[in-house]
């Protein structure tokens, strides 16, 4: 309708729950060495994620192999969690662009603005980087701190290259 | 000059298997893609260049294995004098890789080759392999690459119940200390 | 407390070999091929947890996997402790420490339990619009919301035990050793398949292995014995492999399965030492037969959450195969005819069986025929609407259905009992149908949802 | 977890093969003479199709052959394999 093409591709984010358990971590642990990231919901169950698979693909289905790593790299952490069961598993679709890094920018057209493509790194950074939507839209111009995420860069080359800033692998 | 050092140097026995590493053996990679250079290999070694994929071919000193549709790998059953390693790699660098006819390679000193013997070797390595083994145990000379316990291999099955292992120099330390680890409980 | 409850013609429990365990401290006993659960219910033990928001007391329900309120800790050593395990699939083993979770100080005396008294002041999603304001004060709130959650407790040191994995490649994987799982591998090994059959139980056979009932015989003989021969030809077969005390876990796609297999949780402690504790198995297998059977539904009417209400097909696998009385005094409620063969099996055991309330009008299948001529009672068209006991039932509160049964009529009678089983029919077990991308349909006529 | 059927080795795990995205597209001939926004087209856009994708994929951990592969991004089903060079079998 508006002829423009995103940079994204859809993957799916291996994600799992644990069964509800006393307390026990009272922040979000994330893990740029071992690759994973760890919280506890007030619940009690335990939040585990970590890279996406390599492929294209929307069935939302587990990959094993992904899941396996992630929970090594957890048990690398924390030894003491390897008697605790995981009660459900499943893959997430997640938008990613070529740089790993998300899209806030307004576009060639008028009133047509994309906070999209946050891969892995959503939830995390969700606040902030409404915040920071918001204030592009109220001005029709990026905030300076998301002026490098827009749209353009992929034309112009000057791509974000913090691959690794989520803390997993993309 | 090659060395033939080894992480390894050990051999040990579990109950109806055992692990042992063997060296020194020459070991060759020749790549080439026409049809003179599998009739010239053919005829350097007097053996025959496998073409259909996961199979070998050995004669009384020398196994070839298939590990690509232009790659082959090429080992020996002796364990070689160490002042004499050049002769083979010399005849065929002459001849093939000399002439343009493919390449030839000496990873003698990359590849680390364990042998795997006794009834439980394919439990010991469906531990970590998520290769199907119900074939290629019942049939001699298969080849398979694949993944050991995330680690890449070269397998191949010399006899039944023996099997000739190829891992990486670097790889060799720690695929090592796991199947022996593994190799425990079976 | 001191009660027993076990009947003495069990065939599958080793009343000579005695084992003792402990429970939220207390030393007591069970024998070899008991459950936790089983052995908990011989003791008289019904309450065992509290639920999570309200701790209102919550004793044993089912007897298997499906089992929802009997979550116990295993084990008090910091680095072997295991939170959240199912009473009923707890194999009894000697020297057992289990204990209650989600209650302070003790089961019996719960703190949280105040939160029942004040349940009607708390409506739903209470939490999330009340802890909103002031929003700084969050914090405070979470301290406290924090403290309460979870149910068992994580271990705090290093796993000492020891663990494997395998990968497994086969023609046909059977899920579930039942009658239909038993007969679909022998057909599949006899055709030269390479097969795996896998049930997670310690032994094949199903609800089957202890059906010795007149109505269900096959080819003339008991079903359970002739099950047991067809497990005997099953042994035999060359093409087939047979793991029990094995759970699948996953269904992936390519028919890529996980299955977690015990090998020795059920052991004694000194027995587990040095041996693998659990191996994962990674099945690839060309075709995968699920029979994993179905299992109960409960029925829905005020308070049938105490302890002491259970399914009906529980409390007759408690007394027919763990050789336990879940009561003295049994009432059962159900809308379907399984409800009467847990009555003719407690009766044969001795159990006195208060009445059956069938909310139906009268069926004239063999066995409600059968229970009727050893003498059961039976409230047709009646419903149980309320149950009275706080750590345990005491009496039930049955009322006749009006004639379009969409309203109960008349007086109110008030049975006393000390267990209540139910019955609302059967849901197939389709998870794993489910996991691996098929999709379910609902089957009017028996009201269950079924594999389009 | 798929099961790939490498064109050259046979049936393997998924483990053993790598992604390596969208197949069929082709290299500008003269990447100079492109406009930022065609080259950006070419290095960066994708179809990402909810359906039929014909995809790449690399035996890396057994023969380390690339070929093609026609999947179902929707069911994750695997249509055809082919090698390198050859014309997709189905479509």
């Amino acid at each position: 309708m508006v002829d423009l093409k995103l940079p994204l591709e859809s993957k799916p984010l291996q994600a799992l729950v644990s069964e509800p358990v006393k307390p026990i971590i009272d922040t979000v642990v994330m893990s740029n060495a071992v690759h994973a990231y760890v919280s506890q919901s007030d619940k009690g169950e335990l939040v585990i994620g970590a890279g996406t698979d390599a492929y294209v693909s929307y069935t939302q289905r587990g990959s094993h192999d992904v899941v396996e790593g992630t929970l090594k790299a957890i048990l690398e952490l924390y030894p003491i969690f390897s008697r605790m069961k995981m009660l459900r598993q499943w893959g997430g679709i997640v938008d990613i662009c070529p740089d790993a890094s998300p899209i806030i920018s307004k576009t060639h057209i008028k009133g047509l603005y994309f906070n999209c493509g946050w891969g892995t790194g959503g939830f995390k950074a969700t606040p902030g980087s409404g915040d920071l939507f918001a204030h592009t839209i109220a001005n029709d111009e990026p905030h300076k701190l998301n002026a490098d995420f827009n749209i353009n860069r992929f034309v112009s080359g000057d791509l974000v290259d913090e691959h690794g800033a989520a803390a997993v692998a993309h | 000059m090659l060395k033939f050092s080894t992480p390894i140097s050990d051999s040990k026995e579990y109950s109806e298997i055992k692990i042992s590493e063997v060296e020194p053996i020459i070991k060759i990679n020749l790549r080439g893609k026409n049809r003179d250079f599998i009739t010239k290999i053919g005829k350097e070694l007097s053996i025959i260049l496998p073409v259909d994929p996961n199979t070998s071919s050995s004669n009384e000193k020398l196994n070839l294995l298939w590990l690509s549709p232009d790659e082959w790998f090429l080992y020996s059953n002796d364990k070689i004098d160490l002042k004499d390693t050049n002769s083979l790699e010399d005849k065929l660098f002459n001849e093939i890789s000399k002439v343009k006819l493919g390449s030839v390679t000496n990873v003698s000193d990359h590849w680390i080759m364990i042998n795997l013997k006794g009834t439980k070797v394919y439990e010991l390595l469906s531990a970590g392999c998520p290769f199907n083994f119900n074939n290629f145990k019942n049939s001699n000379g298969a080849v398979t690459q694949t993944l050991l316990n995330h680690i890449d291999v070269i397998i191949h099955n010399k006899n039944v119940n023996d099997l000739n292992l190829f891992v990486r120099r670097s790889f060799s330390a720690h695929l090592w200390l796991w199947m022996n680890d593994s190799a425990r409980f079976i | 407390m001191t009660e027993n409850l076990r009947t003495t013609n069990s065939k599958f429990i080793d009343q000579t070999s005695r084992i003792s365990f402990k429970f939220d401290g207390k030393k007591l006993y069970g024998f070899k091929g008991d459950t936790l659960a089983s052995a908990l219910l011989a003791n008289n033990i019904h309450l065992v947890g509290r639920s999570f928001k309200y701790h209102r007391p919550r004793g044993i329900m089912a007897c298997g996997s499906e089992e929802p309120n009997a979550i116990v800790q295993i084990g008090s050593d910091a680095s072997m402790t295991e939170p959240n395990t199912r009473a009923t699939e707890i194999e009894l083993y000697e020297g057992l420490e289990a204990s209650s979770q989600n209650c302070w100080p003790s089961v019996n005396f719960d703190i949280g339990a105040v939160n029942n008294f004040f349940s009607p002041l708390i409506p739903a999603a209470f939490y999330y619009k009340t802890f909103m304001w002031p929003a700084n004060f969050w914090k405070l709130y979470e301290y406290f919301i924090r403290k309460s959650a979870g149910l068992g407790k994580s271990p705090t040191e290093p796993d000492k035990d020891i663990y494997d994995h395998k990968y497994l490649h086969c023609d046909v994987l059977v899920v579930g050793g039942g009658i239909s799982g038993i007969i679909a591998a022998k057909t599949a090994a006899k055709n030269n398949f390479n097969t795996v059959l896998i049930d997670d139980k310690n032994i094949l056979g199903g609800t089957t292995l202890f059906q010795e009932n007149e109505c269900f015989k096959i080819n003339n003989s008991y079903s359970s014995e002739w099950l047991k021969k067809e497990i005997e030809t099953l042994k035999s077969l060359k093409n087939l492999t047979i793991k029990t005390r094995t759970s699948l876990a996953a269904y992936h796609s390519y028919n890529y399965l996980l299955a977690r297999e015990n090998l020795t949780d059920h052991l004694d402690i000194n027995e587990k030492k040095d041996k693998i504790r659990q191996r994962l198995w990674k099945v690839r297998a060309k075709k995968v037969i699920i029979s994993t059977g179905a299992m109960e539904r409960p029925l829905i009417f005020n308070n049938n959450d105490r302890p002491g209400i259970m399914l009906s097909s529980s409390i007759k696998k408690y007394i027919d195969y763990y050789g336990v009385k879940c009561g003295q005094r049994i009432s059962l409620f159900t809308n379907n005819d399984f409800a009467y063969e847990a009555a003719i099996s407690l009766n044969n055991s001795g159990v006195i069986v208060n009445s059956v309330v069938d909310i139906r009008d009268k069926t004239n299948s063999l066995i409600v025929k059968q229970a009727e001529k050893s003498g059961i009672k039976i409230h047709w068209k009646s419903s149980v609407v309320n149950t009275s006991g706080y750590k345990k039932i005491n009496s039930i509160e049955i009322m006749k259905l009006s004639d379009d049964g969409t309203a109960v009529v008349g007086k109110k009678i008030k049975e006393e009992c000390d267990c209540l089983g139910i019955s609302g029919g059967w849901t197939p077990r389709v998870h794993l149908f489910t996991q691996s991308g098929g999709k379910l349909k609902f089957r009017d006529e028996d009201n269950v949802f079924f594999t389009r | 977890m798929f099961l790939i059927n490498c064109p050259y080795c046979g049936e393997r795990d998924q483990s053993e093969f790598s992604a390596g995205g969208e197949a069929h597209i082709v290299r500008p001939k003269q990447p100079t003479e492109l406009s930022d926004d065609q080259w950006a087209e070419f290095l960066f856009m994708r179809k990402n199709i909810k359906g039929v994708q014909f995809e790449r994929w690399n035996h890396a951990h057994g023969c380390r052959k690339w070929f093609n592969m026609v999947r179902d991004t929707s069911n994750d089903k695997i249509h055809a394999v082919y090698k390198m060079g050859e014309k997709p079998p189905i479509k």
